[in-house]
């Protein structure tokens, strides 16, 4: 008997212990579920987004569009059954109406349908898969980074623009970077003369890179996510082939975290980028100034996604004064967009995905400082949606 | 005590206004029958499968593809997908049996790696993408939308698993698998050809772990590659050693702990990691017959 | 054809560095009957430390020998704290506690250093290339292949000519005979486990310049080197070298061949593809074929 | 028929340089006593091992009836009716000692693929490993672990299982290693018991039990069978004498 009691005593346990996080506090500030990737390699990603949204709230001192607000953050560590999980903890249990923060897509396309059927928000920090753009796209759901396959058009029409006749492109095996790849075509019209997928895991790239050098291409695109990217790079640049090719990058691969990872190896890359630090509007320079300021590190395109998401959701907030059960008019305020945004211009499609401009960008030595920085070149597109929005019938 | 407790889960859960108890503890109860089925092999015959997760992923993909397909019925569903776990176990047992010891964690890992980036890059199951359900299958009489009648058919499938399994072990079957475990050269020289009891075993679980892939796609209407990765495999394993090898039930304990620590160290703290690490790291070393043998409070000896 | 040639030092050099990590592991595995998942974890700290140094100003030798020291005292600790305990323990538990060794690690990792990834340059000495034979070769990358063979040789010789390569090699058939002769056991087993971490650290050290140095860079490499030693046959340090060496060939050949092979009987997009699908899963198709026709390894050892 | 049972021709195993069994032939006949003795490392157990099917010999065959059992796995031949006891005791630890026997009695079974009744509660498993235990007296000790007998015990147990097979060839080796005097007695006393039933071929280096048990004694020295023949002319044989007894003294 003795067995069963305390089979029983530790079965309460595990269930109360997974629900306590939710009795601890309760309501008068509204909520916002924030699933992000904390953990892992990636998990520096989250970290910027994350930081970037509290800057938002500390600058309104916890208030976002002057209603207080309670960010429950929660680390998906890259696992999408892990973030499925946690929303369904955020919804059934916190009622959480309005969640954010997620990094994957892989993770996002799991959580987002269950989200908006329960009739909740979502609003995207950095994930805008296209099977939630076109058919699939929902009323409840907006995205404030851009979709997934835009970076990778701009990507192709600065190579094009920079008139390389010859590209290899490169992606690892797996359909982000099928689609990556697909999305940078769409805009290049130069001859690809090497395709190349690696493994997800890979560490070594000898073996691509003598294959690149082989196919005497003069330039090259990749994407290829975090760590996998700074790997490539290095050893991009050690086997030389940064003297005959020219590195056209979407900003996944050229941001502050990758120019501090290689240093050097970094000098002279092209790339495209939907926000840079040295963007001139008003609202950039006080989140870079305050940023820096806070975590003492460069912003990076991931932590400006996040204080615009936070921004966004301020203007929403404001419009019904936090009542979210006021959804149409929620909506509505979303839908507007007015705020401002750290990337200048910003509006949504009808998909509810950013139309904006793009930039290029190319990382050059401060003549002061000796330090390399991301410098924006100029405009590459203007006022851009994506290609899956014709396909959105909105209800 | 537990079951009881079990059954009442969801009327209590309704009362409380807690919904999401049910949901926690149905993702809990599918996990705990791979755990389940995965003891087998590693409890009673010794046989450390790291590949487990290729069986829950083929189990789920089934599904889903299935689903893509048009074809939603839960009677032909989900039998297909124990049968094609089955299968798959089948092929992969009958290569990596003559192996032993570490070789046979490693062999088990490589089949299920190549199974994980077979789906990676299969573009029409979604690649890393996943691929979602539109709906749950079609259940007679079961409302398989109904988050309790779910739990409930997950609750009885893991029973009736758990049932099964226990006859199997203390079967003819199930003492010359066990006699296996602790003594091979014993067992060929009774005159047992053992590769057949362990073959039989093995796939018996890659098909339990094939029946938790197809809940598992059910109750989150969505398949993804992570099913099937090594992580996953290793979480398998750790809920078996957590809750105490060679015994069932055991392995429902150490899955429900392992969730419900991992839920609530996510909630509590960034770095639950760090914390989870720690806790296992003492439970490996002073809890030595796992959670269930500390809970059927015997002696560690 | 210098191309092949490229190909295959670019085989060789990934092979020699998994060797570092596993003959560590295999020692560990041969002489104490351990499976350390928890070797990558000193793997990284070697990078870490080295990069840190290296920050700091270290010159490039420092850099790695600060890195290397690193790994070998963490290993230490690690021996004395938890695999001590573990030696008489199921594998399984084994499996258990490493893995969860491997949960501390990377989140002390990342509280230590944080979650972006480090930098560290390679040697301005060392950027450039050289050309031989109409071959034009990384001279870092050259480099790494001399440590790596410069490495394994030591190791020969330490264990083939030293009275602890005798012990090491005794104390893997025979425990009980090495017991007899009045040898501390827990001592060498000490030694052997730190010998092995500072392997792991130099392999992560030198790994650092070409690598993102980041928090679960252990667990990538992790399983190749598992792959490797399971390969060859558990327990020999010659079985590690052949089982790396044939890894990091199969892997990198496979990357190189592979997807042209494939391009004259598919289309092109499903060559790059599939070429790339098939590329990721050789090596594991490498031990699958390797232990079904020998099922302890190409170089079993013992009798264990 | 002739009575030999097992029949072994021109036998040969090496391992590397290392030759083991060297052109051994030997037969084992139903009723009688085969021992095989030889120093330590003559090669007995391996030759042993290539009898009961664990190690494939090089060369030569293993005739079992008028069958060519030579490239049959262990448990093939078991089925056939060859058992083997272990050197060191190989029982399963964590069984009773009825569980242990009453494993060999399903392996005589027809199919243990049962997957359903408990086998614990299966008479028909039961009462045959019970008998067995009482035969060879452990009938007391049915319900315990096999790992908490004593060692004499375990050694008793693994004869049990050989029994309860009801094999027609039993392969012996050292049943008497480890054992006390009155266990030996005892031992000897069983083996005697069961010798006309069976073809028994034993391995032993208790001389007292190869004095009283066997009809024929072959003596094997690095792989190689140097004599042949009963118990008092292999004793007097002086190439016997040479190469083993005398070291006995």
């Amino acid at each position: 008997m003795l067995t069963f009691a305390r089979a029983s005593v530790a079965a309460l346990l595990v269930l109360s212990l997974a629900g306590s996080a939710a009795f601890a506090a309760d309501p008068p500030p509204l909520k916002i579920g924030m699933i992000t990737t904390l953990s892992t390699a990636g998990g520096y990603l989250g970290e910027d987004m994350r930081d970037g949204f509290q800057l938002a709230i500390d600058e309104e001192h916890g208030k976002l569009g002057g209603v207080p607000v309670q960010v429950i953050v929660e680390d998906d560590g890259l696992k999408p059954a892990n973030g499925k999980q946690i929303a369904s903890k955020f919804l059934l249990q916190d009622k959480i109406q309005l969640f954010t923060g997620i990094i994957y897509s892989n993770v996002a396309l799991q959580v987002v349908p269950d989200v908006v059927e329960a009739g909740a928000f979502y609003v995207s920090p950095n994930s805008g898969p296209s099977q939630l753009a076109g058919k699939g796209c929902n009323k409840n759901f907006f995205v404030v980074s851009w979709q997934n396959d835009t970076p990778h058009e701009a990507t192709g029409q600065y190579a094009q623009y920079l008139g390389i006749k010859k590209m290899v492109v490169v992606a690892p095996n797996y359909t982000t970077g099928k689609d990556a790849i697909n999305g940078f075509k769409r805009t290049y019209h130069g001859q690809i003369v090497e395709e190349i997928y690696t493994a997800l895991d890979q560490t070594d790239y000898s073996a691509e890179l003598a294959r690149i050098r082989a196919a005497n291409a003069d330039g090259i695109y990749y994407f290829l996510p975090g760590g996998l990217g700074i790997s490539f790079l290095k050893q991009f640049t050690q086997a030389g082939l940064k003297k005959t090719m020219k590195v056209v990058l979407p900003e996944f691969s050229l941001e502050n975290h990758v120019i501090g990872a290689v240093g050097n190896d970094a000098e002279d890359l092209y790339g495209t980028a939907h926000w840079l630090e040295d963007l001139p509007f008003a609202a950039n320079k006080k989140f870079v100034t305050e940023y820096i300021g806070k975590y003492h590190r460069e912003p990076t395109p991931y932590a400006s996604q996040g204080y615009d998401t936070a921004k966004l959701i301020a203007s929403a907030l404001r419009a019904v004064n936090g009542d979210l059960s006021k959804a149409d008019a929620f909506r509505a305020a979303l839908r507007k967009a007015d705020f401002q945004s750290t990337r200048g211009a910003f509006k949504f499609g009808p998909n509810q995905y950013p139309i904006q401009d793009w930039y290029s960008m190319k990382v050059v030595r401060d003549p002061k400082t000796q330090k390399l920085q991301l410098r924006g070149v100029g405009k590459i597109m203007r006022d851009t949606g994506d290609v899956y929005s014709g396909a959105c019938k909105m209800t | 005590m537990t079951l009881a407790l079990l059954i009442a889960l969801p009327p209590l859960a309704a009362v409380l206004d807690q919904p999401f108890w049910v949901n926690t503890v149905t993702r809990i109860l599918i996990l705990a029958l791979a755990a389940v089925s995965l003891d087998l092999i590693v409890g009673y015959g010794g046989l450390v499968s790291f590949g487990h997760a290729a069986y829950f992923a083929v189990g789920g993909y089934t599904i889903a593809v299935l689903a893509q397909h048009g074809i939603d019925a839960a009677l032909i569903a989900w039998p297909a997908a124990v049968v094609a776990a089955a299968v798959l176990a089948a092929i992969v047992g009958t290569l990596s049996l003559r192996t032993t010891g570490i070789f046979f964690i490693m062999i088990t890992l490589a089949f299920a790696q190549m199974v994980f980036f077979t789906l990676v890059a299969v573009k029409a199951w979604g690649g890393n993408d996943g691929l979602p359900l539109d709906a749950r299958s079609v259940l007679p009489l079961v409302n398989l939308r109904d988050p309790n009648a779910l739990y409930f058919v997950c609750l009885g499938l893991l029973l009736a698993f758990v049932a099964l399994a226990a006859q199997l072990v203390e079967s003819r079957f199930g003492m010359v698998l066990r006699g296996a475990r602790s003594s091979e050269r014993r067992m060929l020289a009774l005159g047992f050809p053992t590769f057949r009891y362990k073959l039989v075993a093995f796939v018996v679980a890659g098909a339990g772990a094939g029946l938790a892939g197809a809940l598992w796609a059910e109750y989150a209407r969505f398949v993804s590659t992570d099913m099937a990765s090594w992580t996953r495999s290793g979480e398998f394993l750790v809920m078996v050693i957590l809750g105490g090898l060679g015994s069932l039930v055991g392995a429902i304990y150490g899955a429900a702990v392992l969730l419900g620590l991992e839920s609530f160290l996510a909630g509590f703290t960034e770095h639950w990691m760090l914390l989870l690490g720690a806790i296992l790291l003492v439970v490996v070393l002073f809890a030595k017959r796992g959670l269930y043998g500390w809970l059927a409070g015997a002696n560690d000896g | 054809m210098s191309l092949a040639i490229e190909q295959i030092l670019n085989g060789l050099q990934f092979g020699v560095m998994i060797f570092l990590l596993a003959a560590g592991l295999t020692l560990v595995f041969g002489i104490m009957g351990v499976i350390n998942l928890a070797h990558g974890s000193l793997y990284m700290l070697g990078a870490f430390v080295a990069a840190s140094a290296a920050g700091r100003g270290a010159p490039f030798v420092l850099a790695v020998l600060a890195g290397a020291g690193a790994a070998a005292l963490a290993g230490v600790v690690m021996e004395l704290v938890v695999i001590r305990r573990l030696y008489r323990r199921e594998h399984l538990d084994q499996v258990l506690a490493t893995f969860a060794l491997i949960l501390i690690a990377n989140d002390g990792v990342a509280i230590a250093w944080g979650k972006t990834p480090v930098r560290m340059d390679v040697p301005g000495a060392l950027t450039g290339a050289v050309t031989f034979a109409g071959l034009t070769y990384p001279t870092y990358r050259l480099l790494l292949i001399a440590a790596g063979l410069a490495v394994a040789a030591g190791l020969y010789v330490l264990i083939s000519r030293t009275r602890l390569g005798m012990l090491i090699r005794a104390g893997a058939t025979h425990r009980e005979t090495v017991a007899a002769l009045g040898v501390d056991i827990a001592k060498l087993n000490t030694i052997v486990f730190a010998l092995g971490a500072l392997l792991a650290g130099v392999a992560g050290a030198l790994l650092a310049p070409i690598l993102a140095v980041q928090v679960g860079m252990g667990e990538q490499i992790l399983i190749l080197t598992f792959v490797a030693i399971v390969v060859g046959g558990l327990g020999s340090i010659r079985g590690a070298f052949i089982g790396a060496l044939l890894v990091g060939l199969v892997d990198t050949l496979g990357r190189a061949y592979i997807p042209v092979l494939l391009k004259p009987v598919a289309a092109p997009a499903l060559a790059d593809s599939l070429g790339g699908g098939l590329s990721a899963i050789a090596i594991y198709v490498l031990m699958a074929i390797v232990l079904v026709w020998k099922p302890r390894g190409l170089f079993p050892v013992g009798s264990r | 028929m002739a009575d030999t049972v097992l029949a072994v021709r021109g036998l040969r195993k090496a391992f590397g340089a290392l030759v083991v069994s060297d052109d051994v032939a030997l037969e084992v006949r139903t009723g009688e006593c085969h021992a095989l003795i030889g120093p330590n490392g003559a090669g007995k157990t391996t030759l042993l091992a290539q009898l009961a099917g664990e190690v494939a010999p090089d060369a030569g065959t293993i005739r079992f009836g008028d069958r060519d059992v030579t490239r049959l796995g262990p448990d093939a031949r078991a089925r056939l009716g060859i058992a083997r006891s272990f050197q060191i005791t190989t029982i399963v630890a964590d069984f009773t000692a009825e569980d242990n026997v009453a494993l060999a009695v399903q392996a005589r079974a027809a199919t243990s693929m049962r997957f359903w009744r408990s086998a614990a509660r299966d008479a028909a498993l039961r009462d045959p490993a019970r008998a067995a235990l009482v035969r060879v007296g452990l009938g007391p000790r049915a319900n315990t672990r096999a790992s908490d007998l004593a060692h004499g015990e375990q050694r008793l147990l693994e004869l049990a299982i050989a029994l309860a097979q009801e094999p027609a060839v039993l392969l012996l080796d050292e049943p008497m290693a480890g054992l006390g005097h009155d266990e030996s007695r005892a031992m000897i006393a069983l083996l005697r018991e069961i010798k006309p039933a069976v073809a028994m071929l034993l391995i032993e280096h208790d001389m007292q039990a190869v004095a009283e048990l066997a009809d024929r004694v072959t003596v094997l020295v690095a792989g190689h069978a140097i004599a042949s023949g009963s118990y008092e002319t292999i004793r007097t044989d002086p190439r016997v004498r040479e190469a083993y007894l005398g070291d006995d003294g």
